[in-house]
């Protein structure tokens, strides 16, 4: 069982680092950049996603015995269209507040093209278990990238984080951050550090081996 | 708020889908730096918008007053099936602008900024007038977007930008240069 | 712009540079007295290289035939001096290679007297007439050196209405089609009116830029009433010479690309080449000498030379004073299309028509700084081509995109793009790398 | 026998270039530069001279950090990065906090110029990413304007903490655009040429900007075409509004002469880097920008629109450069 | 699916389609469900804040109603009907007439904004504003709903001749207002939506003190709340 452990743990942490949805793949941004301009925009709609990506694969997962490949795609938008619309009215009746921010990008959920690939390349051809962990991990990094982005606009653009000012009053917002240019030039930085960073591991990486290879 | 003129420009500059909305990002960061390419998939885009923004106006005024409930799912699969007959209709009616267009519309549907459109389009519960401005513009500014990219792309593709900076991060800052650029027409015919 | 372009008789773009004439356009043609060592590549014209007709041993006299056309695009051979064949081998070439060539090794004591007669022209027919100027030699002697009897074998169907002689001499620091305009005006339009004749041509135009103004007087004094010919002023420009510029200049016509002269009625003969043909037909002269300007910084006394072809260079430079100490560079030809030459034991040749010793002043490159897209390339380029995005393509090895979509194949290598590149970029270069691959490419294809 | 001569060069041809090079073609637009900026100096006090070296060294030192260093010599050593800096320095307002003129040169050259690869990669023009940046980032400070005052003094807002806010003590007046766009009130045509206006440093003389771009014209370093173009452009079409409405719309000579019209059309839009490279384009481009600048100042948003017709115009050269190949000579002529 | 599943015979169309009706089936359900579990909230979230808005415009208000026109009158109607573009009518505690909630939009600096102000029609005054929906840019436009100073404008404001905005300070006719300073074109879309409200509206308001009387019937309505509630 320690290894079935092992591989649930890793297929988890996939989601969150190596194959993390937002700055690996880069995939489903659209949504993301225009409401992550708070944390708690991040949050919320990150915890969306999540809802969705994690219901819709327990449920096509158990019901992968029944759909037949030909309408499966259909199927999986159809279950994927319910958790959103689910969420959607959820939203609206628990926190207007955050529903009347999102509101209009709650349903491009179905769009994402990151959920319904989870279905296709993942849910629809494992165990339930398994089908969940992996959206779990997807969702969690999902969440993390959302939430970070938020925060980071959030930080600078309004000098507060979660809407508790962190600068005092004199600080000078960057407006740009809560402007769509922002949501690009934000991201885009993100990724470059992602890309500096993976490119450093690399390097060190490679020394290492060389400084191996060259004991022997 | 009924200004045909006003709706048209807005969508296609001061909320120009993908510079201010961000949909439609994936075609529009990963699609192509080749500018016919690009243009094709501009014009296939707006058809079908305006094709969803007629769709959406008669379910909104036929279906949904009923079933609010339904939006979503009834959006998806009305907009999923047109595009898959008019596709079809092409290929029978018009075999040239089928090779033209024809390729790009199932990559289309699953783009959100279709249903993006439709949702928004709705949420400003335009009328059908509205509605069909508001997708020409939306598509409009989207090929104008996307063109604008393919041809930043194609001439950086010659010079020497950092291999780290290459690639999705590059092409969301300079959308971002792209967006703040765009600012520049905020207030356009508003102020005055 | 056109307006004003066709006011001064001038083709659009191109470039300015400082032409440098002033060293020797004063100075009267002078003779190279003979060297001892004679070399004489077979190849030396575009096209197929000769056949030597004479072994090591031979004795021969000045302007003995001494090799043979090689085929229809070549021409003969003639020994530049009385001597004797010492070997025909692998002889260096000025630009480092090594090719078939014949040595002869002058008779310190011949008179160097010539045995030949002149020709009746005007009783020949236009194939012998072509047959003759074959054997005379003659190729182009504006650089290119181009089988002159080539150009006058026109197809059926096609005929010339313009005899168009190119006196542009646009490459600076180059005197020699001047010297000769001045000198020569009547062996000139005695040639042109061979070449008229024989062509069927209606005109003569004799194409010269506005700083040979002796030149252009001496040739209106020289025309005789009744002559169709007309000398026509041109703008001071590069490439003015070049022969598609020449033809836009002077007729305002554009030779489409990948089309000749010909195919707008013209047949264009550089100066000294029209004079080779006079020489030959008057006295029966072939092509054994030619006029050289030797300028530049680098020599203590510029001169206009008739060198005898296979002179080495060396020998030419120590005739003008040899080369200072500044000099840097040795260019044979004129320093915008030339090549530079690190060999100077290598042989005077038949399209060479200029020594030119330039210093760091002339040649020092800039630092090469990333293309700022100032649009100058764009602005010198007679063609009309884009050398900027030649450059930038050519970097990232996109050379079927510059064939395709930038017809890099029209470029003639004037090098104008690359003279006026404030960032010091070779674009001629990146040019002929993609030439040369492309070409490879079309080979491999084929 | 045959024996290379060791002292000779070969090279390929042409063996001839012309005098000009890049830091050469700089540093004539800094000369060209200078007597404007000094005048705006003098107008403005020791603080927009601040502010402006302040963008001019956030510049450098950006460049020279994030240049790779195998180029960074070449890179510093043309002189467009101090040129970038300067010409952001231009376009702020003089009593804008230091730190934030920091953040707009470091911007200007790091997402204006490296990411795009250095000199000559980048499409748009450095100086107004950063500056456009700067706007959005901090629009109340960039569209605080003082009016010229004492040379010595230094408004405190210049000083702010990094991060905070400024306090503008000196008196604040909206530019003559402002004045024109929101109150429409003309600003004296004498007043507009010498530079005594409220404005950034270098939207206020307009006379020696013009004999910057002169001396630029004349050594051959400026594309003569875009600031005509351009002028043209916007005064013709501020003439036609003007004619309509005269009341309410500004007439040409106050279009020409107000705001960053003069250095945009003189220094920033004639940035060769980011213009277009063939001359028929370069007609298209400077048009585009003299239609939007005046569509933007008079039924947009923003009094000014300089900078947005530029970026925006910026972002279309390449497709400008692509459908306006010249004619290859000898191409496409109609033979039988 | 497994290999084995794959390989096997092309399902009937039948069993596509039902596979398609049952799906669609079991999301309508839970749709469906959602739906009814929400429906309250959702809309007494909506008449909440439109409630908030009425009260918060029209001062001293206790009690509102939906009004729309029909026929050239202006009546009471509680029930939505599509195309109507309703305006709200408030009334003080005894009842008594006190003042109009009239929304419009039109567009501001970034996009459509949304307003509803209030109106005297007796002394021909705004009485109050507030925007019920914007984009405008946070930190500049925003100031329109968050700038208290702002929003106290358009108390007591003379709607004769038109309402005119002025640069901040400069404010010294009864018709006048401050605007934003860095967000004049925020505040001078305002200004004109209103302006345009009022011309929309104005000509078809029955004269003061023949308002449409508060309707009895209709007080425990969640279309006129009680505002102490
Ligand atoms: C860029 C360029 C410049 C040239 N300039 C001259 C020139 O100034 N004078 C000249 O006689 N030929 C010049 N030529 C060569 C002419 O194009 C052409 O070959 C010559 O005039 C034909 O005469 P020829 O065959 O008698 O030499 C130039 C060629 C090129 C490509
Ligand atoms: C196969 C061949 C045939 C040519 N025929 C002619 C011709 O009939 N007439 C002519 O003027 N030039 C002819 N040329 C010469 C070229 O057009 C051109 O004059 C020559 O390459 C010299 O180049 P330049 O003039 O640019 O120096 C021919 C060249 C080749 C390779
Ligand atoms: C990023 C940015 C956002 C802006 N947003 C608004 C806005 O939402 N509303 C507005 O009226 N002005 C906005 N402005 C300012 C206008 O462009 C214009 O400068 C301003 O209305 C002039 O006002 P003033 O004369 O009161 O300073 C914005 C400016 C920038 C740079
Ligand atoms: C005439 C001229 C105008 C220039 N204008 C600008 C400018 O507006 N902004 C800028 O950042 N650099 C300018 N430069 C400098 C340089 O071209 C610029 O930094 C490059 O864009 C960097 O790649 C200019 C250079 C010249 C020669
Ligand atoms: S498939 Fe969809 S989500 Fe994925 S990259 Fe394309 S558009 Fe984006
Ligand atoms: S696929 Fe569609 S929804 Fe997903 S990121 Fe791209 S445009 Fe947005
Ligand atoms: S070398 Fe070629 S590209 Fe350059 S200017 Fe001459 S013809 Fe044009
Ligand atoms: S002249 Fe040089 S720097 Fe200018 S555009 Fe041409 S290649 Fe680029
Ligand atoms: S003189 Fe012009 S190149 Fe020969």
């Amino acid at each position: 069982m320690a290894k079935s452990e092992k591989q649930a743990y890793d297929e988890f942490i996939k989601g969150i680092w190596r194959e993390n949805p937002v700055f690996v793949q880069v995939l489903g941004m659209c949504p993301m950049l225009a409401v992550t301009n708070s944390a708690i925009n991040g949050v919320a709609m990150g915890l969306a996603t999540c809802f969705v990506l994690v219901g819709s694969s327990f449920l096509v997962s158990l019901l992968k015995n029944l759909i037949p490949k030909q309408v499966r795609i259909s199927c999986f938008i159809i279950i994927i269209a319910t958790f959103v619309t689910v969420v959607d009215y959820s939203l609206l009746a628990l926190v207007p507040a955050i529903h009347k921010e999102l509101g209009a990008f709650i349903p491009l959920i179905v769009a994402k093209c990151l959920i319904l690939g989870r279905q296709e390349a993942f849910a629809s051809r494992n165990t339930i278990r398994m089908a969940l962990i992996d959206a779990l991990g997807m969702a969690a990094g999902f969440l993390i990238a959302l939430v970070s982005l938020g925060a980071i606009r959030e930080i600078l653009g309004e000098g507060k984080l979660f809407g508790v000012p962190l600068f005092g009053d004199n600080f000078e917002p960057w407006v740009i951050m809560i402007l769509p240019p922002g949501g690009f030039i934000t991201l885009g930085f993100m990724l470059l550090f992602f890309n500096w960073f993976e490119e450093k591991k690399k390097r060190l990486d490679e020394r290492a081996a060389a400084i191996e290879g060259s004991d022997i | 708020m009924g200004d045909l003129g006003w709706i048209f420009i807005s969508t296609l500059l001061i909320n120009n889908f993908v510079l201010a909305y961000f949909l439609g990002l994936c075609p529009f960061l990963g699609v192509s730096s080749k500018l016919d390419t690009s243009f094709r998939l501009g014009l296939a885009t707006t058809f079908v918008m305006v094709v969803t923004a007629l769709c959406a106006w008669i379910l909104n005024t036929y279906v949904l007053i009923y079933a609010p409930y339904l939006r979503l799912i009834s959006f998806i699969v009305v907009i999923a099936c047109v595009v898959q007959l008019i596709e079809m209709a092409i290929k029978k009616l018009s075999p040239a602008l089928f090779r033209a267009l024809g390729i790009f519309l199932p990559l289309i549907t699953t783009n959100c900024a279709i249903l993006g459109l439709a949702i928004f389009a709705t949420n400003r519960g335009y009328g059908l007038w509205q509605g069909l401005v508001y997708a020409l513009g939306a598509g409009a500014g989207f090929t104008l977007a996307i063109v604008l990219m393919a041809g930043l792309r194609d001439e950086t593709e010659m010079s020497d930008v950092p291999t780290m900076v290459k690639g999705i991060a590059f092409n969301l800052i300079v959308s971002g240069i792209l967006s703040m650029a765009f600012m520049g027409f905020a207030g356009l015919f508003s102020a005055s | 712009m056109n307006l004003f372009r066709r006011l001064s008789n001038s083709f659009d773009h191109g470039v300015h540079p400082r032409h440098h004439k002033e060293q020797t356009e004063h100075l009267a043609i002078q003779r190279l007295p003979f060297g001892k060592r004679f070399v004489i590549p077979l190849g030396q014209h575009i096209g197929a290289p000769a056949k030597a007709i004479v072994q090591a041993g031979d004795t021969v006299k000045r302007g003995q035939m001494v090799a043979e056309p090689g085929g229809f695009v070549s021409v003969a051979l003639h020994s530049p001096v009385t001597g004797r064949v010492t070997d025909i081998g692998p002889e260096r070439y000025a630009d480092g290679t090594f090719r078939e060539a014949i040595v002869i090794e002058a008779d310190q004591y011949d008179t160097q007297q010539m045995d030949v007669n002149p020709i009746d022209w005007e009783s020949l027919s236009i194939e012998d007439f072509i047959n003759e100027v074959q054997k005379a030699g003659i190729v182009g002697m504006g650089g290119a050196a181009f089988p002159c009897h080539v150009k006058y074998a026109i197809p059926d169907g096609q005929k010339i209405r313009y005899l168009l002689i190119n006196g542009a001499e646009c490459e600076p620091y180059l005197t020699n089609d001047h010297r000769q305009m001045v000198e020569q005006t009547d062996a000139l339009l005695y040639g042109a009116e061979i070449v008229r004749q024989k062509l069927g041509a209606e005109e003569i135009v004799i194409g010269v830029e506005r700083n040979k103004p002796d030149a252009i007087k001496a040739l209106q004094d020289a025309i005789k009433p009744g002559q169709p010919a007309r000398v026509m002023p041109l703008e001071v420009k590069y490439p003015q010479g070049a022969e598609k510029m020449l033809i836009k200049s002077v007729f305002d016509i554009e030779v489409p690309a990948g089309k000749l002269p010909r195919d707008v009625e013209v047949a264009v003969n550089n100066v000294g080449t029209i004079i080779a043909i006079a020489d030959y037909f008057q006295t029966g002269k072939p092509l054994i000498e030619r006029v050289v300007t030797v300028s530049g910084p680098g020599v203590s006394y510029p001169a206009n030379l008739i060198v005898p072809l296979g002179t080495p260079i060396r020998e030419v430079l120590d005739y003008a004073g040899g080369l200072t100490e500044e000099t840097r560079q040795v260019v044979l030809g004129g320093p915008m299309m030339g090549a530079s030459i690190a060999d100077l034991d290598a042989p005077m040749l038949k399209g060479s028509s200029g020594v030119l010793a330039l210093t760091e002043h002339e040649t020092g490159r800039p630092q090469e700084y990333n293309c700022i897209r100032c649009g100058r390339c764009v602005e010198a380029c007679p063609y009309f081509l884009n050398p900027a995005r030649f450059a930038r393509l050519a970097k990232s090895r996109m050379y079927e995109e510059m064939a395709e979509t930038y017809n890099v194949m029209d470029c003639v290598e004037c090098g104008c793009c690359t003279y006026s590149c404030p960032s010091g970029i070779p674009i001629v270069q990146h040019i002929r790398t993609a030439k040369d691959h492309l070409r490879s490419m079309k080979g491999k294809v084929k | 026998m045959t024996q290379r001569d060791p002292k000779l060069l070969i090279q390929p041809g042409p063996q001839l270039r012309q005098q000009m090079t890049t830091p050469v073609v700089m540093r004539d637009v800094w000369y060209a530069l200078a007597p404007a900026t000094l005048a705006g100096v003098w107008f403005f006090g020791m603080g927009a001279l601040l502010v402006l070296l302040t963008c001019i060294a956030a510049a450098v030192l950006t460049e020279w950090c994030f240049s790779p260093e195998e180029k960074r010599r070449y890179f510093l050593g043309d002189g467009s990065a101090i040129l970038t800096g300067w010409l952001l320095g231009l376009t702020l307002p003089p009593a804008l906090p230091l730190w934030m003129a920091f953040i707009g040169g470091a911007v200007a050259i790091g997402m204006g110029k490296t990411i795009w690869g250095g000199m000559g990669g980048n499409l748009f023009n450095p100086a107004l990413v950063g500056r456009a940046f700067l706007l959005a980032t901090f629009p109340i400070a960039m569209t605080t304007w003082t009016s010229p005052g004492d040379f010595f003094t230094i408004p405190a807002s210049v000083f702010a903490m990094p991060l905070m806010h400024g306090v503008v003590d000196t008196v604040t007046q909206a530019s003559p655009l402002g004045l024109m766009k929101f109150e429409h009130t003309s600003t004296g045509f004498i007043d507009l040429l010498f530079g005594n206006t409220s404005g950034s440093l270098g939207e206020t003389s307009g006379l020696l900007l013009i004999l910057g771009g002169l001396y630029l014209w004349w050594r051959r370093d400026l594309d003569w075409r875009i600031p005509v173009g351009i002028l043209a452009t916007a005064m013709a079409f501020s003439l036609v509004l003007f004619m309509m409405d005269s009341g309410k719309y500004p007439g040409p000579i106050f279009t020409a002469l107000s705001g960053g019209m003069m250095l945009g059309a003189i220094f920033m839009a004639t940035d060769p880097v980011t213009s277009p490279l063939t001359p028929r384009g370069t007609w298209i481009f400077a048009v585009g920008i003299g239609l939007l600048v005046v569509l933007i100042r008079v039924f947009g948003g923003f009094p000014e629109g300089m900078m947005y017709a530029i970026l925006l115009m910026n972002a279309t050269t390449p497709l400008i450069d692509r459908y306006t190949q010249p004619r290859v000579f000898g191409r496409g002529l109609d033979t039988k | 699916m497994s290999e084995q599943q794959q390989a096997a015979a092309e399902p009937s169309s039948n069993r596509l389609v039902g596979t398609l009706a049952v799906a669609g089936l079991i999301s309508g359900v839970i749709i469906i469900a959602v739906y009814l579990a929400t429906f309250d909230t959702i809309k007494e979230n909506k008449a909440r804040e439109l409630r908030e808005a009425v009260f918060r415009v029209l001062p001293g208000v206790k009690r509102m109603q939906r009004l729309v026109i029909k026929d050239r009158k202006l009546v009471v109607a509680h029930t939505e009907e599509k195309g109507e573009e309703p305006i709200y009518g408030g009334y003080d505690a005894a009842g008594k007439f006190v003042g109009y909630a009239i929304p419009s939009a039109g567009p501001g600096f970034q996009d459509t904004v949304s307003v509803l102000y209030g109106y005297q029609p007796a002394e021909r005054l705004i009485v109050g504003m507030w925007i019920l929906d914007s984009r405008e840019t946070p930190g500049l436009g925003d100031k329109i709903y968050k700038d208290a100073d702002f929003v106290a404008n358009f108390d007591h404001l003379s709607v004769d001749p038109k309402i005119v905005a002025v640069k901040k300070g400069k404010k010294s006719k009864p018709n006048e207002i401050d605007a934003i300073t860095g967000a004049t074109i925020s505040s001078k879309a305002v200004v004109r939506i209103i302006n345009e409200g009022n011309g929309r509206w104005l000509s078809k308001l029955p004269e003061p003190g023949a308002e449409p009387l508060l309707d009895k019937v209709a007080t425990a309505a969640p279309k006129a709340v009680d505002a102490e509630k």
